[in-house]
């Protein structure tokens, strides 16, 4: 195991690689940018050395300044938690160069993934269902128009190497082609510093379910069950639950065979997770994978009495999993909320402060990860997660009312967060029902109707 | 006389306004129909600079927590901080048997460089961006340094 | 002169704004006809209210919650609060029909009763432990009392 | 089920309660003593009625008030959480009497096990095995001798009112009965107004080890398990397990066959613990009945995926419920420690004081339950439970390492804590092999050796 392991990473994603790392014996170092002086992952870990000003091109994704403090405190591991450097293969390739274990895939299954158009190819090869589209790149309008027409419209034109929205186009007629494409391009462009299209069949009112897979490197490669994250604003996920509502346990085991198949089709090892769009008629489809830890693990965590993030690291370390498919068993129900420091009244606009007051819910079934505390301070530099509430249940009502009361017991002053919206969500009755599709939000909740959050009493 | 309500949100704000800002303890606000005055708490690391006007202003570090080693940690009417635009190692000198860069007491010039930060293998000459006499140096020579992390003082009143 | 009341809803609320706020220790708003100073203190707030004519309250209420009733709720040099010994039912009558013991106004003597609680369905007899002008009734007719709740001030310096 | 329901009590029982309350959709009042005003339990509960001065005899004690708030209020049930009124059966009939549902036992079943030479007959009547003994209160000199003589020295002289320790002596040889029966006497009367004491076997090194029971209106009982609480102080307990280390499936079986057989012998409903003296050889024996929630549930919700408060409330209001002994799983080992109040570095000393800063642990199997949060002032007058952390683990490994990474996280300043004392049990390579009995604080763990908490760093 190894003895000392550098978190690359900060905010609630940090404090949970620390915990992890505590209970495995192994040393922590924090490294933080000057607006993270205060930060929880700065206290809690053995050591910590600045890198860098606030801006994270600057600091968290400065490879130079963090390679440095790896090699100045004599690291063995870096962890690169998710987002900043998690899915960049050229930080996972200098972390070989110096012998450092990188805390992930190996770069070569990093790279894969990471191009849209590419993983597409492997997947197909390697049978896992796959929306129907063109095979890898579009070159122009003429073959674009040619694809369109054998799988049929609607389609959707997106970036190969693209995320979050950035480079898609929904087209319904053969007339709308050439300007989706024109747009989707440019838009890539200025977002990926790519503008390569691929073309796929438009699923309308898809769910989003994904696949946690651990894979260690003896071959060893087993699934968790499978999350639902439909519930979802302009493609940033805001609640998440295991196991996905309203659908068969054979469902999901088929999705776990294809995803253990997609995993070892690129030799995949550590924690990842593998996407999938699903239609009304309960296909499913290859959408990506995410070969990093995501947000939304814990869902998968208490479900299944695993700890995702020790076993990602103890197979880092060349360890075998020590689990095998007969051993999971999924138990109850459990939801997670992101509480972002967002105002869902204003379009959720980030809003840094002062949290003045803090006191997290507690009792039964309720799991806080947090990296926030009464006066902390929340930058206005990175991402607006501010606290994961996740509620576990013996069925899916009880982890649902367990939610709500957590919410409302939840004591956030100073900023304004999601939790109203939360609350929302908790009590649509289409959701109550596990009516949910990744345009849920657009279609089902009224943000207009957002009232100030009720007092206590 | 009518009765006049307080506009909370406006006693809100100013508040948030103090605790946003680590560098006050005191605000006060004056309007025709409104005064507001905040005191903070105080705790932790105080520090004391002066502004240019020479009005005192009190810096409150975090409490419970070591006093940051950064920029702001030191500074004055006349003490400038050197210190490293990135993680390294310090060293005082270009090899381990030359003399170093600088000592306490040198006369350092702007541009002259003042010690070297090895980063991934490479060695990064810093250079002093102000005139004045060197007076102490706060790093030991070989140590890792943090990004930020004040290296030396340099009196800038001195000639 | 004629007795100037405070608006105890907004002495209430600019103590929850600085009990709402952890960075505070001291907190004044001030308009043309009321000034409220609060000064914290561990695990509470205390709170000085002054109108311009007027002589100090002290009030206390409690953080990030709707000011209890309590029996410190309100007190100051001259007004005597009479609160309730136990948790019942607040009647100004001993009967429907018949007249209240006490009116605004009213001069009562120490001894005097001034109110009924009801509680366990036994008829608790409230007596005024001082002499003085009951300025003001603060619970209506069969309102629910909690243990310690003011019922009525009694202003001693009047006669 | 229940409109409105009355918590008799405060601390984290009372938000406990509140928890159970919101989840059921039970609207909740709380009372609280001028003390209290600051509670989080106040803060939380739908409404909030002051009751009385600090001292608990005219608050927290004070029938009168309490009730008169009951029915100012409309309240159709009260639940008492532990200590203060939970096991006075008067304030259960006044209860009855006034048609508001006392959520605990019936008035009979608290009286018996409130009496415990009355308790021991009725077990022993049922099949219950108890330590050989008097069978009931002792009279005199000459009739202790006898006893002693027929079940062996050494005995243990104890109070038939008792609890805590007090009342209680070790006799050795026949020579000590008189003095032990003189002093037992004294002190049984100063505690519990009742001098009156009965005589049983003393098991040397006993591990205690109790099973939670439920048990609804339609003669439906079950127990969910057992839980270890060996590690004791002064007769009070500071960590718990589930299931208790080192002991079979077969006899925790046993154990909860008893249980329920006591429970069904006093015509038992609600939430119950049955509590054994187990000793070297695996014998157990009765010792008493807590008719009541205890502090130490939740480590059993965790292993069994339970809501006990929620089911107690649910059993009040008349259902059935809804599980049979069949549904009951354990599923991996949890820990509670007790953190209080109180200075172990002096002799266990309450320091009531205000909690400067309060940063809960969190992150995967972990649970707090408190009352506490960032400027919360400990009033003097109550008893020193600051907060119960809970971790489930796997094993009972993980559950450890686990709770060592809470502890180590948990921030509290202002007032010294227990945090350092359950530090050294958890280190403790006997503990580690679950090797505990009653005096294994007294035995195991050196309490001149506790050092101020180590830093963070």
């Amino acid at each position: 195991m190894f003895r000392k392991l550098l978190i690359a990473n900060r905010g609630e994603i940090a404090v949970r690689v620390i915990r992890a790392c505590r209970e495995l014996g192994i040393r922590t170092v924090a490294v933080y940018s000057d607006a993270d002086r205060h930060a929880l992952h700065v206290r809690l870990a053995d050591e910590a050395f600045c890198i860098g000003p606030p801006a994270a091109a600057e600091s968290y994704l400065n490879i130079p300044n963090i390679m440095s403090t790896a090699e100045l405190l004599g690291v063995d591991a870096i962890h690169p938690g998710y987002g900043f450097l998690a899915e960049n293969p050229h930080f996972s390739e200098i972390c070989q160069d110096v012998n450092i274990t990188f805390v992930g895939p190996p770069p070569e299954a990093i790279a894969i993934m990471g191009n849209k158009a590419a993983a597409r190819q492997r997947m197909k090869a390697a049978g896992v269902p796959v929306v129907p589209g063109s095979e890898g790149p579009v070159r122009n309008e003429s073959e674009a128009l040619h694809i369109s027409n054998s799988v049929g419209f609607p389609i959707i034109v997106k970036a190969s190497a693209g995320g979050g929205g950035r480079g898609m186009r929904v087209v319904h007629t053969r007339e709308d082609i050439r300007r989706a494409l024109q747009t989707a391009q440019a838009e890539a462009e200025a977002a990926f510093g790519s503008g390569e299209l691929y073309l796929e069949k438009y699923v309308p009112e898809p769910r989003h379910i994904e696949v946690q897979i651990l894979a260690d490197r003896h071959h060893n490669v087993i699934h968790l069950g499978a999350r639902d994250c439909s519930i979802q604003r302009r493609h940033q996920k805001l609640l998440e639950e295991s196991p996905p509502p309203g659908v068969r346990e054979r469902f999901i085991s088929a999705l776990g065979k294809a995803a253990v198949r997609a995993a070892h089709a690129i030799n995949y090892t550590s924690a990842g997770t593998v996407e999938f769009l699903v239609d009304r008629d309960g296909h499913f489809y290859f959408m990506e994978m995410n070969t990093r830890i995501q947000v939304e693990h814990p869902v998968t965590e208490m479900v299944t009495g695993t700890d995702i993030v020790k076993l990602q690291i103890k197979v880092a370390a060349g360890e075998k999993l020590g689990i095998n498919q007969g051993d999971v068993e999924i138990r109850g129900h459990a939801i997670e909320c992101r509480i972002n420091a967002e105002d869902p009244r204003h379009d959720f606009r980030p809003s840094p402060g002062t949290v003045a007051a803090f006191v997290p819910p507690g009792g039964p079934g309720v799991r806080v990860d947090t990296h926030a505390y009464a006066g902390y301070a929340i930058p206005p530099y990175y991402d607006s997660l501010l606290a994961k509430v996740i509620t576990w249940g013996a069925n899916r009502d009880e982890a649902i009312t367990r939610m709500r009361r957590a919410l409302m017991e939840f004591e956030i002053a100073g900023v304004p967060t999601t939790i109203p919206f939360h609350l929302m969500v908790l009590d649509n009755a289409f959701f109550r029902r596990g009516e949910v599709y990744t345009n849920f939000v657009q279609r089902r909740i009224d943000l207009s109707t957002l009232t100030p959050r009720p007092a206590q009493s | 006389m009518t009765e006049q309500k307080f506009d909370l949100d406006q006693i809100r704000a100013v508040i948030r306004i103090a605790s946003e800002s680590p560098d006050v303890a005191e605000l006060e606000v004056e309007s025709p129909t409104l005064k507001i005055s905040v005191k903070k708490v105080s705790g932790g690391v105080r520090a004391v600079a002066s502004q240019p006007a020479g009005n005192p202003v009190a810096v409150h570090g975090a409490p419970g927590h070591p006093a940051p080693a950064g920029p702001a940690a030191v500074s004055g009417d006349h003490l400038v901080p050197v210190t490293a635009p990135m993680v390294g190692t310090f060293y005082r000198a270009a090899k381990p048997d030359a003399p170093p860069f600088v000592s306490e007491g040198d006369i350092v010039e702007p541009g002259q460089t003042v010690c070297i930060i090895e980063a991934m293998k490479l060695f990064n000459e810093i250079q002093s961006e102000v005139r004045g006499r060197v007076v102490r140096i706060l790093v030991d020579n070989a140590s890792p340094v943090e990004y930020g992390q004040s290296l030396m003082l340099v009196d800038t009143t001195a000639s």
